[in-house]
């Protein structure tokens, strides 16, 4: 059985995966933000984790997970503008604040550094819970995330419920009527379309699922 | 998709290759993607920063020199431009009186102007006006409030003039909220764009439909309608408009989104003009034309400003931009 | 078709009430839709009129103004203007000095600013400028000749500086005629345009291919080729045009057909340099925007025009039209 | 049998039956000048015809046929613009200016005063036979017309051949590549498609013929 622990390879790897499936995605992201948005997207995510790639091709192989993360989250800010740059900046420079100088992490250092990401994706947009945003998809992979480890499940079952929890807010994103964000203009006309924001969060936490997957 | 376009991904950066090869009076930092002035405003002036996704020309670059701003951050096609952009900006302009910043009220270009003011420090004072003159956004509690739309324009005349002659960052900010408080707009399309990077229409209207309420970003409205005569089109953008705010002075604004003919732009000026005469409300200034568009989208908006003696001197000061340029 | 209008029939004279409304320094005679400073010029200066089918603005009325033009005749889209505006327009701007015709090579324009010239008599005397700068036309011994494009534009700033600062109507014509001369044009379109009173496209594009050699009529060009990158497109548009007459220092001007972004416009004139910098042509001044269009048809023409200090200072010199404006 | 002679009331009826056969085809018009031109000729002669309608109405009864072809000529160079205005209006110009004062016209002064406005046609425009334009409608009307005549043919029987003159004259220029008016921008491409002024043309005489089918 794998190791418990939480590697920097094993971040490495998740920003490589969730690099791919936006890359794989980007169309389908852009189509999403068609719908309700500005047709951007795909493209802005694509941008962005192409920008994430390059960063961490050269980036000190001994920097800790946190000064990591924060060149994952400046890249985004730095290379995304929009919505989802700040957001997403956001939520790594968050995330890696909270993973600091830990060369590894557990399940549960995990899931707060993760939560502080989404904490601070709530602060910087300011959208609660049923906006029809990312944050949808976020607060509900928290949620399964963390009763998965109240009940002892391991990291690759912890973060596979995390992805679940992920598409189910994604998916419920649909009859929801836009309050934040390009989608709010619609109005009513918002609901019936699934939030291209969500979409890409669960892309991020599938992502990390299929990292960790062998995680005892 | 058929565009005047190499690489999708690379439009912004040609176009400002362009736009720098065009303009001897513009300087373009093509890395950090930035139209400044090429001779810098005397020490002492108020600098002004504007900035926002591309897509939109004139605004935002069209608009730097002499009388209007200092600086345009361009962000790629219909996505803000990021913190980097405006910290830079910010620094280059401030000649130690300090900046405006003219922030478009979008969720995108509101967080990244906040962020390049959080990670700016206070090296520079900075003040920051949002605009948000869209009507068509009619419950600001449960979205992301209005947009900022045709009255950017105006303000970056209005608040250029006010730190040409020397006004202090107070007393810029307040003439710039002030156009802000004044001005509502409103649009219609008849044609979608399309995103370069998205390559098809953003949305599809049908030959005998139009969209109303949108905003310049390609994104459908709140209301799509059977398509009509100018003269109920123009109904449509004004009712709203004088509804929301009451007006008795005003520069008229019809502007195309781009993609319409300007025989068009003119006509619909006529019958705008005619429902103000209607209403009562007198005409001091007007503006007929492609100011602030949606790529090729084919439609237009009205904006109203209220305008007092002091706005209007303002407007009618010199300015010397590719987009506006008058008295000099 | 779906259009910012009323009647079909009806859009010149809607169009020209709100261009009246916009414009306190122009003054619109509707009944023979004619457009004219509202301040006349001085006695004693040339007038320049000129006159063309609508559907191009700001071309010709938007740039009625001092430095340019005196009047401008309308008329329908698409359609030369007749000899009855052409008559009145002449008699109304002659302060003595006799007035130049500033003319587009089309056989209906020819024909109607003949007409007139012979219903006029001898009261006002009266030269005509004729431009046909499109190389497109390769044949005329076959054809109705080069048309006349972009270069008017160029042409009535030039000749109206001429005439602003007193030169006699001999030497008016003539700087006309050598701007002429020395101007190539040669522009591709996208898509076709709704001409109002037909409501539906002229010609059909495919999504992959455009129109070579189009004029500004919505008439298809002389070959329809698979669409391209800009730069491929910079390049089909700036060879015949070396070919055609060399160049040493130029204004190079990238004119919008009407539907295509400024972006766009910009990123075409990047590629358009790039050409004359490999060919080792200087460019002396710029122009990028829509200044003779096509309704609403996406695409853009270039047009380089050989100057020299002469006509540069007459370029230069103070000019305040809707249209083109500065120094002023 | 009816009169040989054609009255300035078979004239006016003329005028109302070219007017009519002009709204009717005006679509069709703008069709054929779609293709090879820029869509206006089925606008502009029907603008042209309308206002000659409404000055005939208010032209003096007593006017001899020259004055009233005057009339037609001078309003449609007002009204028309473009090719047609300039071309059509010398056309009646010059008809009238031949007809001049006489009350009626027989067969051979009706030739000779619309011989006098194709010449009108010719001198204004410069156009040759083959160069795809009206004239090349107009050339054949008025070869069949004197054909007839000089074969002894009654009014009727004259403007039926001309009109099937005219007729033939048009669909001749279908293979033809212009080389007069906008179609000659077109070069080689040009060919394929029926020349709209030659159809407009046929209308004329078509509707010629029609006013005077009963005529000895
Ligand atoms: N205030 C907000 N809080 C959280 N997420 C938001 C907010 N506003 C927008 N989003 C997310 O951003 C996504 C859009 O991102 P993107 O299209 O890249 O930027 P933009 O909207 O500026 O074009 C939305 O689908 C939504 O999930
Ligand atoms: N030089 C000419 N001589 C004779 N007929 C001409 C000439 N040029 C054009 N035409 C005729 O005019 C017709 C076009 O008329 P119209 O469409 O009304 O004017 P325009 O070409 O100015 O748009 C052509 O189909 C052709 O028959
Ligand atoms: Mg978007
Ligand atoms: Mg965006
Ligand atoms: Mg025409
Ligand atoms: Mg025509």
């Amino acid at each position: 059985m794998a190791s418990t622990e939480v590697t920097r390879t094993d971040l490495e790897d998740w920003m490589a995966r969730f690099g791919s499936a936006v890359l794989a995605n980007r169309d389908h992201l852009t189509a999403l933000d068609s719908a309700i948005g500005d047709a951007d997207h795909g493209g802005n995510m694509a941008r962005g984790m192409n920008a994430v790639a390059e960063a961490l091709g050269t980036l000190d192989p001994d920097a800790a997970i946190g000064a990591m993360f924060r060149t994952v989250g400046m890249t985004l800010v730095s290379k995304v503008g929009g919505a989802s740059g700040p957001l997403y900046g956001t939520f790594f420079i968050r995330f890696g604040g909270d993973a600091a100088d830990a060369a590894n992490l557990d399940g549960a250092s995990l899931a707060e550094a993760l939560d502080a990401g989404v904490q601070g994706v709530v602060a910087r947009g300011k959208a609660q819970a049923g906006d029809k945003t990312m944050v949808d998809a976020m607060l509900p992979a928290m949620t399964a995330m963390r009763a998965a480890l109240d009940d002892g499940a391991t990291v690759a079952e912890a973060t596979a419920a995390a992805a679940a929890g992920a598409v189910e807010g994604r998916d419920a994103t649909v009859p929801m009527v836009a309050r934040k964000g390009r989608a709010s203009y619609l109005g009513e006309r918002s609901a019936g379309h699934l939030d291209p924001g969500a979409a890409s969060t669960c892309l991020l936490f599938e992502a990390l699922a299929e990292s960790l997957g062998s995680h005892g | 998709m058929k565009k005047l376009i190499n690489d999708p991904d690379e439009v912004v950066s040609d176009a400002l290759r362009g736009m720098d090869a065009a303009h001897d009076d513009l300087r373009v930092d093509h890395d950090l993607k930035i139209i400044y002035r090429a001779q810098p405003k005397a020490a002492g002036k108020v600098g002004l920063v504007s900035g926002g996704g591309s897509g939109h020309e004139p605004l935002h670059g069209g608009f730097v020199g002499p009388g209007m701003l200092d600086a345009a951050c361009a962000g790629e096609v219909f996505t803000s431009p990021v913190p980097d952009q405006m910290m830079a900006a910010t620094a280059a302009v401030d000649t130690g009186a300090g900046v405006l910043h003219i922030v478009k009220n979008y969720t995108g270009d509101i967080m990244n102007f906040e962020m390049a003011a959080e990670l700016a420090g206070d090296d520079v004072r900075v003040e920051t006006v949002i605009t948000n003159d869209d009507v068509a956004v009619t419950d600001s509690l449960y979205t992301a409030g209005r947009r900022g739309v045709g009255v950017t324009v105006l303000l970056e005349k209005i608040a250029g003039a006010a730190a040409e002659e020397g006004q202090d960052l107070d007393a810029v900010a307040a003439v710039a909220n002030k156009v802000n408080d004044g001005g509502r707009s409103m649009g219609l399309a008849l044609t979608s764009c399309v995103v370069p990077s998205a390559g098809s229409p953003t949305f599809q209207l049908e030959d005998d439909e139009y969209e109303l309420g949108i905003g310049i970003h390609g994104e459908p409205g709140r209301q799509r309608l059977e398509m009509a005569p100018a003269a109920e089109l123009a109904e449509r953008l004004v009712a709203p408009i004088l509804e929301d705010r009451s007006f008795d002075n005003v520069i008229a604004f019809v502007n195309g989104m781009g993609g319409s003919p300007l025989l068009e732009l003119y006509l619909m000026y006529g019958e705008v003009r005619r429902l103000l005469d209607d209403a009562g409300i007198r005409v001091a200034r007007s503006l007929v034309g492609n100011y602030i568009t949606s790529l090729e989208m084919a439609g237009c908006s009205v904006t109203l400003l209220e305008v007092d003696d002091d706005l209007l001197r303002l407007w009618d000061a010199p300015v010397s931009t590719p987009g506006l340029r008058w008295g000099a």
